[in-house]
């Protein structure tokens, strides 16, 4: 990790200047936040740069995945769950594995245990991860980054996987100060695993603040040293919510079960809903956004051209879905 | 389902719960007859006492009534994998007579007829948990002679597969489904219809089964809920609803 | 981790009867608290009960363990650091190894990297853990739970670590509430990992209070059913220090070095401070207990005879601290 | 020596710092020419800003003047092997020609003459640390040609040791003593004399070093220290002292 060893500290940044410095075609992408604090308004900025061939990391791929797959910003997905939680299925995730549309997607598939693990041996700085896992299953056939090793005292089997060490991860968080330091409270997922695993950070905040603190019991500091860019981007977790400031949007969650079932009706609503918005804030998921600034666009942004792919029947609805 | 899976909870639990039935099973529990059970989600909310059912496993009314939160990775190793859950509620698209579960494919992994969403917790749940019970409706297309992926680890080939593999924990031990109760064969470890609901045919279950089901040597009738259970879950399920609505 | 796998619920005890129920001869005990809320008063009642033939586990020995050897309760340790912090040597250890007064020490001997993947892979199940460390060092020759394999990715060495399953861990934390949940604030050290890779544990807290709440953002919070016993001794890390209730008695850790240079100078201060104070509070470090309940110290405690060795040298100072 | 150390650190170092003199220079360092500069001690406690120097590193003061505050654990994984610590500190009882340290034994391990405290942090702050300052009194039962037992590795057999084993970090770059400054050679690593304290000569440099001890080419003359570093060190030791009185 030479590239950390001397301290950085974050740059304060427009979401649009954020994603443009640090995202970049091909790279390894981690969006985390376990249903909380999940990084929307970065990935609508994501999509709207029109990033190619990203390789996508997450646990639970949810609502943004689809939509990053849906528009063909991803060649690659490591994952552990890919349903709309409490609805079910992940209808642009189901196409482009089923049909390949608009690309055919790759998979490296895991259990929550093992990303979890293999987030962890990435911050910790290992090359990989052991767990009591996989054994018996047909995930351990599927997953090239899974071996068997043994226990060198005893000769028990355990799984071996391999680390992650995204080229860059974006998270969204409650807070940061103006020196750059991060918080996050509430349920507090993999985020900090997963932005000291990575070699770049992008945070986006409800608010920068003064003053971090009081922080609540549950809650974890990011120093600035260890992220790239903070980005002030109010909303930025909806439909999925942030602990203190709002709640999740579940009937957005159920809704988006028909406008992501039909191809046409999804690439109208993101045309709709993200590409026509502007990069600066995060409340775009249900509507226009009232405080974006349209002059923020331009740029990056070329509007309108949705990805192309064959058409295909609909996909059928599953009762695959788990607890 | 969820009154017949929460009877088979007490206060001495330690429940790694999901989102849907499992969970209004193990809040039913927590307001019926084991008001001491500790509920945990994977989302790291330890000691969660809920007033609704939440819709995901991250929902905010977790975190604000749970003694306290860990981060995922905690979670996954120091909870569950340190073995200190007793036990797990699982889902399953299909589930095969040795009580394997499959959540990933149906068809083939690289071409798949339909993508599931895959693993999630449930892997390390069905290996890790004290015993497992799964949750299914009583569908052949559910209920299955051999799943099409292997996501979580039942009983294996049946037998003393588990033990084999060096696994301490019992593994799935309870099936409910929406026509009866059944149990892995203390021997064989092959799925047996222990309890009947009120109402089905010992036909309807062999029908709706995609093995030859067998049925144990003495099989029992499910009793039906109480007034004060469907009580409690009408008050719960009402509740939840409410908070549901997009505010 | 079979005995886990049932609730169990803490009991609230006298200390007397924790240590009574709780720790037996011959067990392996680790004692945690990183320089913060070091459990003194409960490695004082196991010297009043006289355990014998312990494995002592902990990261910095510090002064309760100096007086466990000393006291001939040890049979082995494990540690990492074995000084009086910015003071010196600790003379019983230090006698303990050089001349096996009062009995030989077995050593099994760490750095803190490997003591705490060692306590984490306990807590997390596993049989053992791998870091980046020992490779080049005396270290990895002169202890046999330290071995090397093999990344089975890329091949690269790493170092894997027995997990670290004691019997029983003991710590203190500021407070229990009366279902036995445990709120440690401050440094937190790595008391969680150490309880929850033990069989068994006991908690000794400031005081046992109605509602945990509120916890400050630094703190871990162990629920009832993880700890066996919880303890009420107030004063019960001191001269270590308690977050939010008492400062460290730095003047004590120096005046330690003078007594416990000398093996009759240390057996008196023993004597008196500790085998004659009852066994239900923790202020008994630098002076009589002004709290205890003499009453509950005669079934386990009989009086004075002090462990036998053979007389050697005074042992000479050291300049091998580091900071 | 605190204050010859200070000079070397900047505001963009992040520092895992021990108490006593790496502490006092760290914090030198941060009230003079270094403000950004980041303070890590290994009790967990990130960010920490002290008023005043802590005798033992997990002293309240570092908790409460800290950003935030992480388990020895995560301190050890996810910070120092993560790699994210440009300094480190060690100090050492023993010293070879090629910066490996012993804090263990004098005499054999298992029959040892004295047994010094041992390891604690040091030999993976040698191993992760972008770089090494070690602090050491000029003695020659301190400088010695081999060290009994190498509790840190610093740069080995010399050479490129450090890269054979495939460590990316640079190891021991700087010693400072009590009579001068010592680099490593860069190509064979042996301890160089870079710089002399002012009034010392290079006889009792030899003197009371173990190996016959090479100079650079350019040696420097130490400056000594300003009125200001003095003043703000003394500043910072009264009030330590002040506050390491019992209460």
């Amino acid at each position: 990790m030479s590239e950390r060893s001397a301290a950085r500290r974050a740059r304060i940044l427009s979401l649009t200047d954020a994603i443009a410095d640090y995202v970049h075609d091909g790279d390894v992408v981690a969006m985390e936040g376990f249903t909380h604090l999940i990084p929307f308004a970065a990935g609508h900025e994501v999509i709207r740069q029109r990033r190619r061939g990203l390789t996508l990391v997450r646990m639970t791929p949810d609502l943004i995945y689809d939509q990053l797959i849906g528009m063909g910003c991803a060649r690659k997905l490591v994952f552990s769950w890919g349903g709309n939680p409490g609805v079910g299925s992940l209808h642009r995730f189901r196409d482009a594995v089923e049909h390949g549309w608009p690309h055919p997607l790759e998979l490296e598939e895991h259990s929550h245990a093992g990303m979890a693990a293999a987030y962890t041996a990435g911050a910790a700085g290992l090359p990989f991860a052991i767990l009591r896992g996989y054994l018996g299953t047909d995930l351990a056939h599927a997953n090239p980054n899974v071996r068997v090793i043994s226990d060198p005292f005893s000769g028990e089997q355990v799984a071996a996987i391999r680390a992650h060490q995204p080229t860059v991860t974006i998270i969204h968080a409650q807070r940061a100060d103006r020196a750059g330091n991060v918080l996050i409270e509430g349920i507090v997922g993999v985020q900090k695993e997963a932005v000291l695993a990575a070699k770049r950070s992008v945070v986006t905040v409800e608010e920068v603040v003064d003053d971090l603190r009081p922080a609540g019991p549950n809650s974890v500091v990011l120093p600035s040293w260890t992220v790239d860019a903070v980005v002030e981007a109010p909303g930025g977790a909806a439909p999925s919510y942030a602990h203190g400031y709002y709640r999740r949007d579940n009937a957005f969650y159920t809704a988006w079960d028909a406008i992501a079932r039909d191809r046409e009706t999804f690439l109208a609503w993101m045309n709709e809903h993200v590409l026509r918005q502007a990069g600066s804030t995060g409340s775009s998921s249900t509507g226009p956004s009232s405080t974006g600034s349209p002059a923020s666009t331009g740029s990056q942004t070329s509007s309108g051209s949705s990805p192309e792919g064959p058409p295909a029947p609909r996909t059928t609805p599953t009762s695959g879905r788990r607890g | 389902m969820m009154i017949a899976a929460a009877r088979h909870l007490s206060s001495r639990d330690v429940c790694f719960v999901g989102i849907g039935a499992p969970s209004a099973a193990c809040n039913l529990a927590r307001l019926t007859h084991a008001p001491e059970i500790t509920l945990i989600y994977e989302s790291g909310t330890l000691d969660a006492k809920p007033s609704v059912l939440p819709l995901s496993i991250g929902d905010p009314e977790l975190c604000e009534t749970a003694l306290t939160t860990v981060s995922v990775p905690e979670m996954f190793a120091y909870w569950l994998q340190g073995g200190r859950i007793t036990v797990g509620f699982l889902a399953a698209a299909q589930l095969d007579r040795y009580g394997n579960i499959n959540t990933t494919v149906i068809g083939p992994y690289a071409r798949p007829k339909v993508r599931l969403p895959g693993g999630g917790g449930a892997p390390e749940i069905a290996r890790h948990c004290g015993q497992v019970f799964i949750i299914a409706p009583h569908d052949p297309r559910v209920f299955v002679p051999r799943v099409d992926f292997i996501t979580s680890f039942g009983h294996g080939d049946g037998g003393d597969h588990r033990r084999r593999l060096g696994f301490a924990t019992a593994g799935p031990t309870l099936i409910v489904t929406d026509l009866c109760l059944m149990r892995p064969d203390p021997q064989t470890k092959e799925l047996t219809v222990a309890s009947i609901h009120p109402g089905v045919s010992r036909e309807e279950i062999a029908g709706r089964t995609g093995w030859p089901v067998r049925f144990a040597s003495e099989v029992e009738e499910t009793s039906p809920p109480t007034a004060h259970e469907l009580e409690v879950l009408r008050d719960l399920q009402a509740r939840s609803d409410a908070g549901s609505t997009p505010q």
